[in-house]
């Protein structure tokens, strides 16, 4: 069963055509990786998934709900979608703690709740699994510091929990690895596989072969801006077309 | 002065030990001293505490700081220094230059900013930390009903400085407030007769007020006065205080068909609103066959100054000008002058003759005491303080007195000559029965 | 607490984790608590001992002290919408304003007790910031801080202007005489000749009564401001100042979270205007202006934004200033240099004249610049810094407590 | 139909005032990054630069006369105007010419200011918080009024138009009205014109100079510029210099209208604030329309006609229509998007 369905979706900026009719179909608890040289449309593509932007035309259903028509961000998370993004998009000025606590209060608590008399120190349950989580991506130690102290690759890392932390149904993850030494890579691979043992669906773009080839079950190639190729890792792998896209445009 | 000897006192105290009694008692010293005292602030020193309020920053700040001037110049004479000005003109010989029941006059000043908020809180801080047994100054109304409702509700006297609107001692009198200065019921009663002699009774009228009590209360009683003249009122204006270019409320005027523009404003207001007037060829313009006029109700000389050539020729009122030459007039310039090299503004005067009766009512009383010193100056009668035989009427706390109509200079000889006196407008011509203002007196409060 | 711990499992099912972690946590969180306990306490304590504390600096006077406590309850309540959520508002002394005259309202129509004259006056604010609120909240950045200027600058000039009936213009709106007083009057209290005094169940509110008054109003407003810092709402505020972008994609509606945070520090700026009417029954049109807006900015950065202890600090500061400073004059400061030897004196009266009395705005400018230069997380990074002066350089107490030294000043 | 062409150009002078200072502001914005809470100030400054030209021009030798008394006893001073003493005629041109002299005066202190402003101040606060940059030069607006206000005094000095200027033009007869119906002052419409000129020079130096292609370049991008190896410092000194240069000029001008004050700057520095959001933040072109459109909407509100359907409307019209525009056009009439927000 598809859990997301992207058909006919186009977006353009100004005269510029970002996304010519994209079509996706992903399925519940795969992993399906998107990748294309630079500038192909991968990023805006995501966009469209999150409500960042609103495509001209097209549709796009999660779960058989619309992600279309002016539905916020915020209710598309409440969906159980998760993005990490390409540059971190973390709380930098708070603690490690604080950033993972604050999904976990968002997933609890829905989009709103006025709840500025009972301490967060109250709230044990949230700070155990904040913990929990940490602890999962290897940051539990650093709980306490202010997270603009990280590095890019753990900053990712404390994002990719703050998504978990949520349970969601459906997780993107914009470059994961991006800027990341290859043991750090390869132990975020180790976490995604883990990861998808538990269910969660994941769109994954990335650059980095390595990682595509060792969790992807299928693969979509956008270049300029429309999908040119969907199938197996197996079949992408030695697909012409897929070469020439990489290599008339800039090579990954 | 008062406020470091006081803290050094204080220090001192806490070095011999009885830090205990001192600070257990410091903080209710109000409280109950008022219950131990007759009146609040009551002097048990040498000395007594006098608290000015003056405008030190803000659009009135230059005549606040000649406010203060005056002010310093009072203390000094009522204390026997300096020459003794008006002291030795004034009709009432009670004051001995020995300052005030044998206790020397000290005084605390305060910026009122030229805001009620502001001069509350600088009144506040003279009644209750510095000890002032009474607050004097100003120079807008709002902060003079301000002021004053908070002396009378705290209990001591206040001296109101320059304030003009009737509500003053009109619809906001109290008890514990005193003014001098007169008010716009007066300059239209003075301004009418010489208006009349100099354009005549056929005239169209049209006012820019400034959008607060003083500007309507003005605008009333000119409306008020004109009209019983014959002459209509095109249209009467609010602008916005302060509004820095007048140029799209003068406009409108050009062709309103009005003949003569009153200007009911004052300080910065008056002299850009003046000044813009002229510009835009107002004094210059022929309208229904008559010279176009301007009006400015109330003057001042430091506004006038501002202005420069602008008010040449354009008439109004004034409580009191320099080159007055009656004998307290005089005495009084004198002194100002010797010390600042420079004559008074009327606020200065105003400001010093209010010291000084304060003082002397004091003195007639024996007693600071608020309604002691309030029933000496109900009904007062003096002279000799620049202004002609005065009284000080019971029924509302206002001084009645001569009203300058005044004119700007056409050949200034030196920069402070911007006003020539045209008619001195007897007492009774002025004169209105207190009812007529509304509002109600109260009882006076000592502050016990 | 700690005896569920070891059923705490990690949300991902994997292995149970280590229990010391949990044992270090709690233990500074109840630490965290316990801090906020004293930090009450003392707060308490030196508030209502100021009277005594501040008598050496000459500023032992009710009506500053009430300034103090009632700035501070403002600064307290901007704190809360600034400090934590970053949106600058430059139209708080509108809420203020608008607390003064609903007070002064209800002093003049039902009666002269406090209590109903701060709740009419806490529920205007409040209302009057959900609806600013609702329209400027639609903007972020300078877009909202000039959107909320606008509408204090609106609500000032229309109370200088056209809505002298309400607010009585310039002179500011007063007690007089006649006015109804209707629970006063029904209740059997005699109209006196001269005007009534605001009291609490008859106790008068003026001079130190009503400075009590104020200081158990600013303690309740200070661990009111406490609770919201550390609650999740608190937590989530602080979110929306260091990315709000990642708080939508994180499922959270930030709107409603700025709204109630607007209103709540509205509703801190109203309680601060009618104690102000409380203590001094008279709301001018200043108040609102934005130069009164500004002041409580000033204030805010002053002491440190973000900052619990700072906003107050702030607020003290600038008052004692402004009423101190302003007060002094060439005699003063002969007779506060009058220990050096003359020229000495002289020289030193000659130097610092133009920085008080009429020139103290003067030494307003050069703090505000010398602070912002020198100390940009204001008084408190000061404190701050002495304090890690003395307790030596970092070392040990960094290491044992990472979260004190991390998170923001406090 | 004359009271509104009156009141278009009283508001195309007023919107002139506005525009040059918003201008100055939002190019410092755009170029620099910087908030400045003190460019009301550089515009009172410039408007001193003419009382201090004015001040000298007119500056009189005082002696003293032993034999005349002044009415407090003192000696009668005599004062000799020492500029027009030894030049002559020259000496009276320059005191009536004052004020148009007085440009010639302003600029190079007006750049000055600025470049010492910069250097020794703003530059430090580049990458610091809006919120910094507000206050602190907010505090500086606050110490250069205070000196002002010690050294000037509070009350408005006066600076005359050259007497060949002060009156005022009937303009309407040209259009075809009746003479006297429309008739406007001479310098207001020298200062429309020197506004309009001003604001002429400022874009064509942002469009023919090198220094304006980096500042528009940086207006835009302001990292990649960075990147270009420009010396970008040198750049932004020049900016902040030109942007002190115009509020000032703007300043001198204006005194024949608006007698100055040490508090001028404050009184349009939030409608100059106001502006530049309306105009959209950086934007330079919506800078000068919108300070022009707030202009002329205040005009018009202030008419009699306005004000009785609806009263107090002129108080609020500008706040009004900044809130109108900042709700229907989110980043104002030209703003580009992204600025400011977070």
């Amino acid at each position: 069963m598809a859990i997301l369905e992207v058909s006919g979706v186009n977006k353009s900026f100004g005269g510029l055509k970002a996304l010519t009719d994209v079509n996706l179909s992903i399925e519940q608890s795969s992993v399906h990786a998107i990748i294309g040289p630079n500038g192909a449309g991968k990023s805006t593509l995501l966009n469209c998934l999150i409500g960042k932007l609103e495509p001209d035309s097209g549709v796009v259903n999660f779960d058989g709900t619309s992600l279309l028509g002016g539905i916020t961000p915020y209710n598309i998370n409440q969906l159980g979608v998760c993005r990490v993004f390409q540059t971190p998009e973390v709380f930098g000025d708070m603690t490690l703690l604080e950033n993972v606590m604050i999904p976990s209060f968002a997933k609890r608590d829905g989009n709103f709740r006025f709840n500025g008399w009972g301490a967060v120190a109250k709230r044990g349950e949230v700070n155990d699994e904040a913990l929990a989580m940490l602890e999962e991506v290897g940051l539990v130690e650093q709980r306490n510091v202010i997270t603009n102290a990280l590095s890019r690759g753990d900053k990712r890392r404390l994002e990719l929990a703050m998504c978990l932390i949520q349970h969601p149904k459906l997780l993107l993850l914009d470059e994961p690895t991006a800027g990341m030494s290859r043991a750090d890579t390869n132990n975020t691979i180790e976490l995604l596989k883990k990861i998808g043992e538990r269910g969660i669906t994941k769109i994954i773009i990335e650059h980095d072969m390595h990682v595509v080839f060792s969790l992807a079950d299928r693969i979509s190639v956008l270049a300029q801006g429309t999908v040119i190729v969907e199938g197996e890792p197996e079949s992408i792998k030695g697909d012409p077309r897929v070469i020439e896209a990489y290599l008339g445009g800039e090579l990954g | 002065m008062s406020l470091f000897d006081d803290n050094v006192s204080r220090r001192g105290i806490l070095k011999t030990g009885l830090v205990g009694a001192a600070v257990a008692t410091a903080p209710f010293h109000f409280v109950r001293g008022a219950g131990a005292a007759d009146y609040l602030n009551m002097p048990k020193g040498k000395s007594v505490i006098f608290g000015f309020n003056v405008p030190q920053t803000g659009a009135y700040a230059d005549e606040g700081a000649d406010e203060l001037r005056a002010y310093k110049l009072a203390v000094q004479h009522i204390n026997g220094e300096g020459d003794g000005g008006m002291l030795n003109t004034f009709t009432s010989k009670a004051l001995k230059g020995n300052g005030v029941n044998g206790k020397k006059v000290e005084f605390v000043t305060g910026d009122t900013q030229t805001k009620s908020d502001a001069a509350r809180a600088s009144a506040k801080r003279m009644i209750e930390k510095d000890g002032a047994i009474m607050i004097t100054g100003g120079s807008s109304s709002g902060v003079a009903i301000a002021v004053q409702g908070l002396c009378q509700e705290a209990g001591v006297i206040f001296m109101a400085g320059l304030t003009h609107s009737n509500d003053t001692t009109g619809k906001d009198k109290k008890a514990n407030g005193f003014r001098h200065f007169f008010n716009t019921e007066m300059s239209g009663a003075a301004l009418a007769p010489v208006l009349e002699k100099a354009f005549g009774t056929d005239r169209t009228a049209y006012h820019l007020t400034a959008d607060y009590t003083w500007g309507w209360s003005q605008e009333g009683s000119i409306k008020k006065y004109t009209e019983k003249l014959g002459w209509n009122t095109a249209s009467a204006v609010r602008t916005p205080l302060g509004a820095g270019d007048f140029s799209q409320y003068i406009t409108p005027v050009l062709n309103s068909g009005a003949d003569v523009l009153v200007l009911n404003h004052y300080g910065k207001d008056m002299v850009n609103s003046l000044t813009q007037a002229v510009q835009f060829g107002l004094r210059d313009k022929q309208v229904n066959g008559k010279d176009f006029a301007i009006v400015v109700p109330l003057y001042s000389r430091l506004m006038a100054q501002g202005a420069g050539k602008n008010v040449q020729g354009i008439f109004g009122s004034t409580n009191w000008h320099w080159s007055l030459q009656d004998e307290g007039s005089k005495a009084f310039v004198k002194s100002f002058g010797q010390a600042y090299g420079f004559p008074p503004s009327q606020a200065a005067h105003t400001c010093y003759v209010q010291a000084i009766l304060y003082a002397d009512a004091c003195q007639r009383a024996g007693s600071f005491a608020p309604c002691d010193v309030g029933k000496a100056l109900e009904g007062f009668k003096f002279d000799g303080m620049g202004n002609g035989a005065t009284e000080y009427r019971a029924a509302d706390h206002q001084c009645f007195k001569d009203v300058l109509v005044v004119k700007g200079k056409e050949n200034p000889t030196t920069k402070f000559d911007v006003l020539e006196v045209v008619e001195v407008t007897p007492r009774a011509q002025v004169e209105y029965p207190p009812e007529l203002l509304g509002g109600q007196l109260g009882s006076c409060n000592n502050g016990a | 607490m700690s005896q569920n711990l070891g059923k705490i499992r990690s949300p991902l099912d994997m292995e149970p984790l280590a229990i010391e972690v949990h044992d270090v946590e709690s233990a500074s969180r109840s630490r965290s608590a316990r801090n906020d306990l004293i930090l009450i306490c003392v707060f308490s304590a030196v508030v209502l001992a100021s009277p005594w504390l501040l008598a050496p600096f000459g500023a032992a006077y009710p009506d500053l002290l009430q300034r103090f406590c009632i700035f501070g309850i403002f600064a307290i309540g901007f704190n809360i919408m600034f400090g934590l959520t970053g949106y600058l508002s430059f139209g708080h002394a509108a809420f203020l304003g608008i607390g003064s005259y609903a007070a002064v309202w209800s002093f003049k129509l039902l009666t002269m007790n406090v209590i109903p004259a701060v709740m009419f006056g806490v529920l205007c604010a409040g209302l009057f910031s959900a609806l600013i609120g609702y329209v400027c909240l639609r903007r972020a950045g300078i877009y909202f801080s000039i959107l909320t200027l606008a509408f204090a600058q609106m609500s000032y000039n229309l109370a200088y202007s056209v809505l002298t009936p309400i607010t009585n213009g310039e002179t500011g709106l007063q007690l007089t005489l006649n006015d109804s007083r209707v629970l006063d009057a029904a209740s059997g209290i005699d109209p006196t000749s001269s005007l009534p005094v605001t009291n609490l169940f008859g106790m008068k509110m003026s001079g130190y009564p009503g400075f009590y008054l104020c200081a158990i109003v600013l303690i309740i407003s200070f661990y009111i401001s406490i609770r919201i810092f550390r609650s999740p709402f608190g937590m989530m505020l602080r979110g929306i100042k260091t990315n709000q972008n990642r708080m939508s994609y994180t499922g959270i509606n930030t709107r409603p979270y700025l709204l109630a945070a607007f209103v709540v520090s509205g509703m801190y700026a109203g309680l601060a205007g009618s104690l102000m009417a409380v203590t001094d029954p008279l709301a001018g049109a200043e108040r609102m202006q934005w130069t009164a807006s500004g002041e409580v900015v000033l204030m805010t950065i002053l002491g440190g934004a973000g900052t619990l202890l700072g906003p107050v600090l702030g607020a003290g500061v600038i008052k004692y200033f402004e009423n101190i400073f302003s007060s002094f004059n060439a005699q003063t400061l002969h007779s506060a240099f009058s220990f050096l030897p003359d020229g000495l004196a002289e020289f030193m009266v000659t130097i610092t004249h133009p920085f008080v009395g009429e020139g103290w705005h003067l030494t307003l400018g050069v703090l505000f610049m010398l602070i912002v230069i020198f100390l940009p997380g204001g008084l408190m990074e000061g404190a701050q810094r002495i304090g890690n002066m003395f307790s030596g350089s970092g070392g040990k107490s960094e290491a044992e407590s990472p979260a004190e030294q991390t998170k923001p000043a406090e | 139909m004359d009271a509104i062409l009156l009141q278009i150009l009283n508001g195309l002078d007023k919107g002139a005032a506005y525009a040059l200072i918003a201008l100055g502001l939002t190019l410092i914005f755009g170029t620099l990054g910087v908030v400045n809470f003190a460019h009301g100030a550089l515009f009172m400054l410039g408007a001193f630069c003419a009382v201090t030209v004015g001040k000298l021009v007119n500056y009189q030798v005082v002696t003293l006369d032993p034999t005349r008394t002044t009415p407090w006893g003192t000696p009668v001073e005599i004062r000799t105007p020492i500029v027009q003493e030894w030049f002559g005629d020259f000496g009276a041109f320059m005191v009536e010419y004052s004020v148009p002299l007085s440009i010639l005066f302003a600029i190079p202190i007006m750049l000055l200011i600025g470049v010492i402003m910069e250097r020794g101040l703003i530059q430090f606060f580049y990458k610091r918080p809006h919120a910094d940059q507000i206050l602190v030069t907010f505090g500086l607006a606050i110490v250069i009024q205070e000196i002002i206000k010690a050294q000037f005094g509070a009350n408005p000095i006066p600076q005359a138009a050259p007497d060949l200027v002060a009156g005022s033009a009937d303009i309407g007869v040209l259009l075809g009205f009746d003479p006297g119906t429309v008739v406007y002052p001479y310098w207001r419409i020298i200062y429309l014109l020197f506004s309009a000129l001003l604001i002429g020079c400022v874009f064509a130096f942002l469009q023919f100079t090198t220094y304006g292609m980096v500042v528009r370049a940086g207006m835009a991008d302001r990292e990649t510029v960075g990147l270009l190896g420009i010396n970008i410092q040198q750049r932004f000194t020049v900016v902040f210099g030109l942007a002190a240069v115009v509020a000032g000029l703007a300043g001198v001008m204006y005194t024949p209208i608006l007698p100055p004050d040490y508090h001028m700057g404050m009184d349009f520095l939030v409608l100059s604030f106001v502006v530049v959001v309306v105009g959209g933040m950086g934007s330079l072109p919506g800078a000068v329309a919108a300070g022009l459109l707030l202009g002329v909407l205040q005009s018009f509100a202030s008419m009699n006609e306005v004000k009785n359907i609806l009263p107090g409307i002129d108080q609020i019209i500008i706040y009004l229509v900044a809130v109108v525009i900042l709700l229907v056009r989110p980043r104002g009439l030209m703003g580009r998007k992204g600025v400011m927000e977070s």
